[in-house]
């Protein structure tokens, strides 16, 4: 079953990084997990009126860790090979 | 002897319409007025659209929920499409100039219908916080169920003691509750 | 590139956004579990019961026929279906609420005649659904609705034990442990044996997650991590308890 | 397959419970969940000797609670599944069968009445009329049986299964400790030997995939507002109106020029039956009547009666159980109504030839 | 002694589960035992906050089985204890409560109705009204409130201790999840000051020796022989019905010259009264009829009424609970009746109205 | 010399013969707690819950004030006296039908809670009152009239360890032990200890007793004895499970 | 067609009535007469006053127990006390022998009331375990609800498999349902 | 509160043994327990009208073991001092 999710992508030297708005229920538990410490607040709206997420490509290492954590599978990582 | 007034208020989790209605109701009552006012709640937690009901007159209450609104304010997609029903022929209709994608929600018959861009004035004039409160003046002067003095005192009751550790932010709502009356 | 979001198969695309609240440990707990279940690919053959709690917002969460059922009663309607069609996966899905108070002689039963279940339990030490009340599991002086001074373990006694009550009831066919949010992996490992012990028809299988609820302990996201990883732990010991599999010298995680 | 526990027919001299037993295994029971509890245990004694024979299963819970939500897991997998209970089981009973009610599962409960309330006696009464008729929190939408003999309490069971099935109403066989535990003679029947199509059930969970696709079934009983749960209830209550004329079953005889109309249910009714006989061989006019559902109601069938007769004596082994299923039923009649109340201990047909002989 | 949680009268604004908590605190309940439900939690909330500063006891359960049952435990050690719940909780809440009719042993529930059957909504309904006025096995002997706001809340949660410990029968206060959550004014009073005597508890257990001697206490709720239950439960109907004339309570205005009769319980006559008020503005002959206790039921008071007018419109958030009642209770009346069933969502009185004009 | 039966002070003179069978252990297992509350002297301030099964025949059986309660809820009734009256002390007494199937929410919740009660289960292997059903005590093979051909592990599990899952669930105030109606002297013992351990106010007590069913049994007195004394004892192991006041280094019988 | 004959049998625990009523139901059952038994019971597994309810006719049965019985057997004297309520006018009414202080419980209306040595006759002529079997006998003769030869037929079929292991139980057995028979 | 009881006293060297024939039930666990050996069924019938148990007091050592057996309290023995 095929559901459109307004995503916003970020591209970076590491990997490419996304959230999906409508997924992103703004909790945060992601940005307190990532080790790099890239992740903030976004202007965009998710799930609940509530704000997003965004990374700093600039230091995203591409390691998963947010995606992994969110509760929602709101975020996507795709490694450089 | 005045006809009740019924208001509907609805909105997100997060957007504060159940603390208006409080508030409201709080200072009706202080004013030895007849208050009634019912959240609707459901399973969830969070999530869902989050309904108010208020009604202010000077005789008891009769049925906590009502079928038409005096004044209905939807503050989101959602909360235009699960209200509507609650608007008749002399309803007031008021919707937040934000929301995107409700032309065809917006209900037909209502006597008023009014966008009000509170989202906005909020972020751009005073602080995303007090969405609420302007809300808030926006109800009281398109009803008149409370006068803005007793809304204030009302106000200080509930949140006197954050005001007192930031009175700045006493201002803030007072301004929110005016501009929020002259929206309307 | 990647553009659709890296949900479990099993998930229920149209169901998502999920209901549960921001930051809530039942989507990473069902998270682990979808994984495991498609890794096992049993998506077809599962039978998921959710129990009322705020599990019940998992009633169209997966696609897997799922039942939601009463408070506490997740564990006979799971067990009922088991005993009529073996050739299903059940899992019985809870919280510590109906788990450890008003389900528990059905948990401790089921355990003890070794049904065939995977029950599966997610701690979040107060019971989130009415709104933060104190459960089996809250800790010494957390504040609660029903504990507003803080629990006081003279009036209301220790956090449950669960995993430790239910190990200590079952005999060597069972699988028991307790995993947490904070280790999603080792988690879903442990829903893996779970469901494997199930499916090798050596009996009942239990895990407790420790699980997160921000909206009833007024946390924001550092807040819940911390609660999660520091105080609950104190009291709940993760890893396991009781593995059938691990009887030749193979120990636990 | 084993063979059929039943071949075509034979007389048999039982107790009602294991009549019940086999009537489960007749009407084919796939799996009976229980909990021990007077006067009921039986039916689970008679099972679990029987079941392995036939290829059947059996589970003992731990409570009640757990009988009735393992016999809805049952029925879930695709299984006619069934218990049994009495007295303050069956007020546990009620918490599994108001989810029943709620998502239509088709159930089977078979009800042997004790004393009530509390423990009170393990023997007999018919106290439990209101409780299994209108059940937990809900609108009692359920269909309830009393069978007054052993021959029946075989027929009404293997309907019992029938009607769950058809019509997706938890269906309830309501019997006592007096049937549970007497010894009469009946007649053992293979049904689908007599032409009675028993209807084979369908899982709603577990289910094969179709043509190698399995679309999945997601079941709840919570709703988010008032308004959805309005629709259900209306729905559930219209259907429940709709199948009720043709659930509906009854007795009577006599009544037509009929005095005194005696209405009884279940046991009772032998009682009932004979103290109508001995007062016509007497030359008095007494009829009989006998709601075989209790709910649904033959509500419109007595009502014609009472349109016609002077009174109705309301006879029961409770204290007046039947009697307001029966003034809801014809509510508007004027026909004076008299009272035999006996809560808890048994009717002769002595005392109420004797009662209505100090009526008329 | 702490000092008097409410001293002499004031005015408040509250929901309905802080006037339940409050109300409990007026009536010198001691001890509360609870399980978590919606819409009843805040209750609980509410007493566990001010219990500790009144010397009051609060005791979470593990279930609503354990609510009730600490619960005679607490009023047999001579405490003035009570629990609250709702729905699937009132269901299991039926066992205990069978056995404290069969025993005698006072208590007081408050149930604050949700949507049904099952789990259903958390809202509101008056879906149990059945269940609360008749429970589990046994014959309902119980005190059923059904107050309309929260006035009425408080006076009536009061008042159900002093008729639980008075008659000995468990009483119940049946809110709704409207009256729950809803918040509006009342005024608070210390019922002492008002001249209101309350009952002092008196332990069934735990008592002292007299004169250095002590008399011991042995009681049992199961019985062996069918005739001693019987002889009991003839002795308690007949006790219920001659305490039913002082316990009953009803309300009625505008009847006399009425077309039609609007009966209706609990928050939903609220809306009946608006509506009748409205509709006598327009010169239409409206009344207004509501059972306070809906057990014992005012049945002498609404057939008297019943036999002066044309039609009863009975108004009710269920599929005909109320209408059972009314239906036992004036049996034998010709009045014709007219329904309007909303089960599981609230009624107005706009539709009240129009349903009235259509009708007449 | 003594021509008076040699009865504990607090049996109830009137009501004896008791109305357990021949060779019922309930009689054994109340006497050595007649015993216990006589040289504890607690007659007067002791209450006395019977549970339904065979132990509600005991509801006139002392000289104490006693409430016969309901199928499985003796704990809360109980739990509700002395949480409304902490000056009593409190005994539930039932079977193990009793406290391990219908009431073991309760137990092991009270337990958890600590509440300062005495809970007394005796162990008979089945549901006795109601005729010799299965319980989940059941020894594996024993035949009853739920399991014809015996209990078979598999499909029922094995016997419910129910001092061991109680003492799972307790802390340090809890005292749980496993008695005899075989040796009686040891059995007073316990619950002399585990009144004690109430009446001190260290927290929840928990002895079962082994006890005898000749009647469902079907055994003479040879048998009787044979069977709770080899049979019973390969499954239950007798003695002191965890014990308050054995910590210092003093270990229990 | 022949009237329902209406028979209660009460006594200890361990004193067999209802094997014995069990028996002469399958008797009449055998014969194609219609019968019903019912046995009383409590909450007590042993202890308590054991009765049985029987009744056997030409017509399916009726209420399962009864106010006034054709035969009542009593054999203890809480039995004696418990039973005396089912004598009517035409009522026998049979006790043993041996069953002391009950003359003042002797019920004053029945038809006719026989004191029978039952437990004396087993325990002196032949064995104390049959001694329900000569109740048997006595009520068979008294009521004549079956024939003696269907009995004996019944008796084989329940306990046909002990006469198999010990062949002179069946006579000890036929032996005490004549000695019975002759008692009444 | 007294109740009388029918008792049927032995005497024998080492002490008096007593049972209350109303109390006993015939168990037999008494007889089992007797480390003697002396106890035997007795012709007297006790509380259900089953035989009630004699010892032989001759072997008797008025050990007591038997009345501690007796869940019925019908035994009473008194050692000789
Ligand atoms: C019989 C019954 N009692 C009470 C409730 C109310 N109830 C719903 S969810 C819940 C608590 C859930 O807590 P938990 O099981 O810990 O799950 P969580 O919401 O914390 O995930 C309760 C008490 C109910 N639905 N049914
Ligand atoms: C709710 C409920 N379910 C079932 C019963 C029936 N019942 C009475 S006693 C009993 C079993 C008792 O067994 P146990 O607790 O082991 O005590 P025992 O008789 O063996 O001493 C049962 C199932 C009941 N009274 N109430
Ligand atoms: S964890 Fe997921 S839902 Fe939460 S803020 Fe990050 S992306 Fe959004
Ligand atoms: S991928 Fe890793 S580094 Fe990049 S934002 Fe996520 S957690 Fe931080
Ligand atoms: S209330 Fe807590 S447990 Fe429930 S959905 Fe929200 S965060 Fe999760
Ligand atoms: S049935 Fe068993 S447990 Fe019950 S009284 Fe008789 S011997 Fe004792
Ligand atoms: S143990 Fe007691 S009751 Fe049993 S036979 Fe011996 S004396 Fe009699
Ligand atoms: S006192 Fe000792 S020796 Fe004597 S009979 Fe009793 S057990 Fe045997
Ligand atoms: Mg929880
Ligand atoms: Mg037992």
């Amino acid at each position: 079953m095929s559901v459109a999710y307004k995503a916003l992508p970020f591209e970076g030297e590491k990997g490419s990084w996304t959230v999906f708005m409508s997924l992103c229920k703004g909790c945060g538990l992601c940005m307190e997990k990532c080790p790099k410490g890239c992740l903030s607040w976004s202007s965009h709206l998710g799930a609940y009126g509530t704000p997003t997420i965004e990374p700093n490509m600039d230091d995203c290492t591409a390691c998963g860790i947010c995606k992994a954590v969110c509760p929602d599978c709101a975020i996507a990582v795709v490694k450089k090979k | 002897m005045s006809k009740t007034v019924k208001i509907a208020l609805a909105g997100e989790g997060g957007q504060g319409v159940q603390s208006v209605a409080e508030i409201i109701a709080e200072a009706a009552n202080e004013e030895g007025r007849e208050a009634l006012y019912i959240p609707n709640f459901g399973v969830e937690q969070r999530g869902g659209v989050s309904v108010a009901y208020l009604q202010i007159g000077d005789e008891p209450i009769g049925s906590p929920k009502f079928q038409t609104a005096d004044i209905v304010v939807a503050l989101s997609d959602r909360a235009v499409r699960r209200t509507k029903k609650y608007v008749g022929e002399e309803t007031t209709f008021v919707y937040d100039t934000s929301i995107e994608g409700i032309e065809d929600d917006l209900p037909k018959n209502a006597a008023r219908i009014l966008a009000m861009p509170a989202i906005e004035v909020s972020k751009n004039e005073l602080n995303p916080r007090v969405f609420n409160i302007i809300i808030m003046g926006a109800v009281i002067k398109a009803t008149n169920v409370v006068s803005e003095d007793d809304a204030k005192a009302a106000l200080e009751k509930k949140l006197g003691y954050k005001f007192e550790q930031n009175p700045s932010l006493r201002e803030l709502n007072y301004n929110a509750l005016s501009r929020g009356m002259e929206l309307v | 590139m990647s553009t659709v979001p890296q949900m479990p198969k099993c998930w229920k695309v149209e169901s998502k956004p999920h209901k549960f609240c921001p930051g809530c440990g039942h989507g990473l707990v069902l998270k682990a579990l979808g994984e495991a279940i498609d890794e096992l690919g049993i998506q077809e053959k599962a039978v998921f019961g959710a129990d009322i709690g705020c599990s019940l917002l998992a009633w169209d969460f997966f696609d897997i026929d799922t039942v939601q059922t009463h408070h506490g009663r997740t564990t006979p309607v799971v067990t009922g279906v088991k005993r009529a069609n073996p050739d299903t996966i059940c899992i019985a899905y809870m919280g510590d609420g109906g788990g450890y108070a008003i389900g528990s002689q059905h948990l401790v039963n089921a355990a003890a005649r070794n049904e065939r279940i995977t029950v599966i339990l997610a701690n979040n030490c107060n019971y989130a659904m009415t709104g933060g009340q104190m459960a089996p599991t809250t800790l010494p002086g957390m504040k609660t609705e029903t504990s507003p001074y803080g629990r006081d373990v003279n009036e209301a006694g220790y956090p449950t034990q669960g995993p430790e009550m239910v190990a200590a009831i079952t005999r060597e066919g069972a699988y028991v442990a307790r995993g947490t949010v904070s280790n999603l992996k080792q988690l879903k490992g442990y829903f893996k044996k779970a469901l494997q012990n199930q499916m090798d028809g050596n009996g009942f299988s239990f895990v407790e997650a420790l699980s997160t609820c921000p909206t009833n302990w007024r946390t924001n996201a550092k807040d819940t991590w911390a609660f999660l990883e520091k105080e609950m732990t104190q009291y709940f010991k993760v890893g396991e308890i009781k593995n059938p599999a691990a009887k030749e010298g193979e120990s636990g995680e | 397959m084993t063979e059929k526990p039943i071949q075509e027919e034979k007389r048999a001299f039982l107790t009602g419970n294991e009549v019940v037993a086999w009537a489960a295994l007749a009407a084919k029971a796939d799996i009976m969940y229980g909990y021990p509890i007077t006067p009921q245990n039986e039916i689970m004694h008679y099972w679990t000797r029987m079941a392995p024979k036939f290829g059947k299963r059996f589970l003992q819970t731990e409570d009640e609670l757990s009988a009735g939500f393992t016999t809805l897991g049952g029925v879930l997998a695709g299984r006619k599944a069934f218990t049994a209970t009495a007295g303050p089981g069956n007020t546990l009973m009620q918490e599994p069968m108001s989810m029943a009610e709620m998502m239509r599962i088709p159930s089977v409960v078979v009800v042997q009445q004790r004393g009530g309330p509390s423990t009170a006696t393990v023997i007999y009464s018919q106290q439990e009329v209101t409780m299994t008729t209108f059940g937990g929190n809900g609108e009692g939408f359920r269909i309830v049986y009393s069978p007054s003999n052993h021959q029946e309490l075989f027929d009404y069971t293997i309907k019992a299964f029938n009607t769950a099935w058809k019509y997706r109403f938890p269906t309830f066989v309501l019997g006592d400790g007096y049937q549970a535990k007497l010894r009469e003679s009946l007649t053992l029947y293979d049904p689908e030997a007599r032409g009675i199509e028993l209807i084979e059930p369908e899982p709603f969970l577990g289910t094969e995939p179709v043509n190698g696709t399995k679309s999945y079934t997601n079941m709840r009983n919570t709703y988010n507002t008032e308004d959805e749960l309005y629709d259900i209830i209306v729905r559930y209550g219209e259907e429940y109106k709709n199948i009720a004329p043709e659930v509906i079953e009854f007795q009577e005889f006599d009544c037509e020029d009929a005095d005194v109309v005696i209405v009884s249910h279940g046991v009772v009714s032998r009682a009932a039956k004979g103290a109508v006989q001995e007062l016509r061989s007497q030359g008095l006019k007494a009829g009989y009547f006998r709601p075989v559902t209790l709910r649904p109601f033959p509500a419109d069938q007595l009502r014609a009666i009472a349109d016609k007769t002077k009174t109705l004596l309301l006879v029961e082994s409770s204290y007046g159980q039947m009697s307001k299923l029966v003034k809801e039923a014809i509510f508007g009649s004027t026909v004076a109504l008299e009272y035999l109340l006996k809560p808890g201990v048994g009717v002769t047909s002595e005392e109420l030839v004797a009662k209505v002989k100090q009526m008329i």
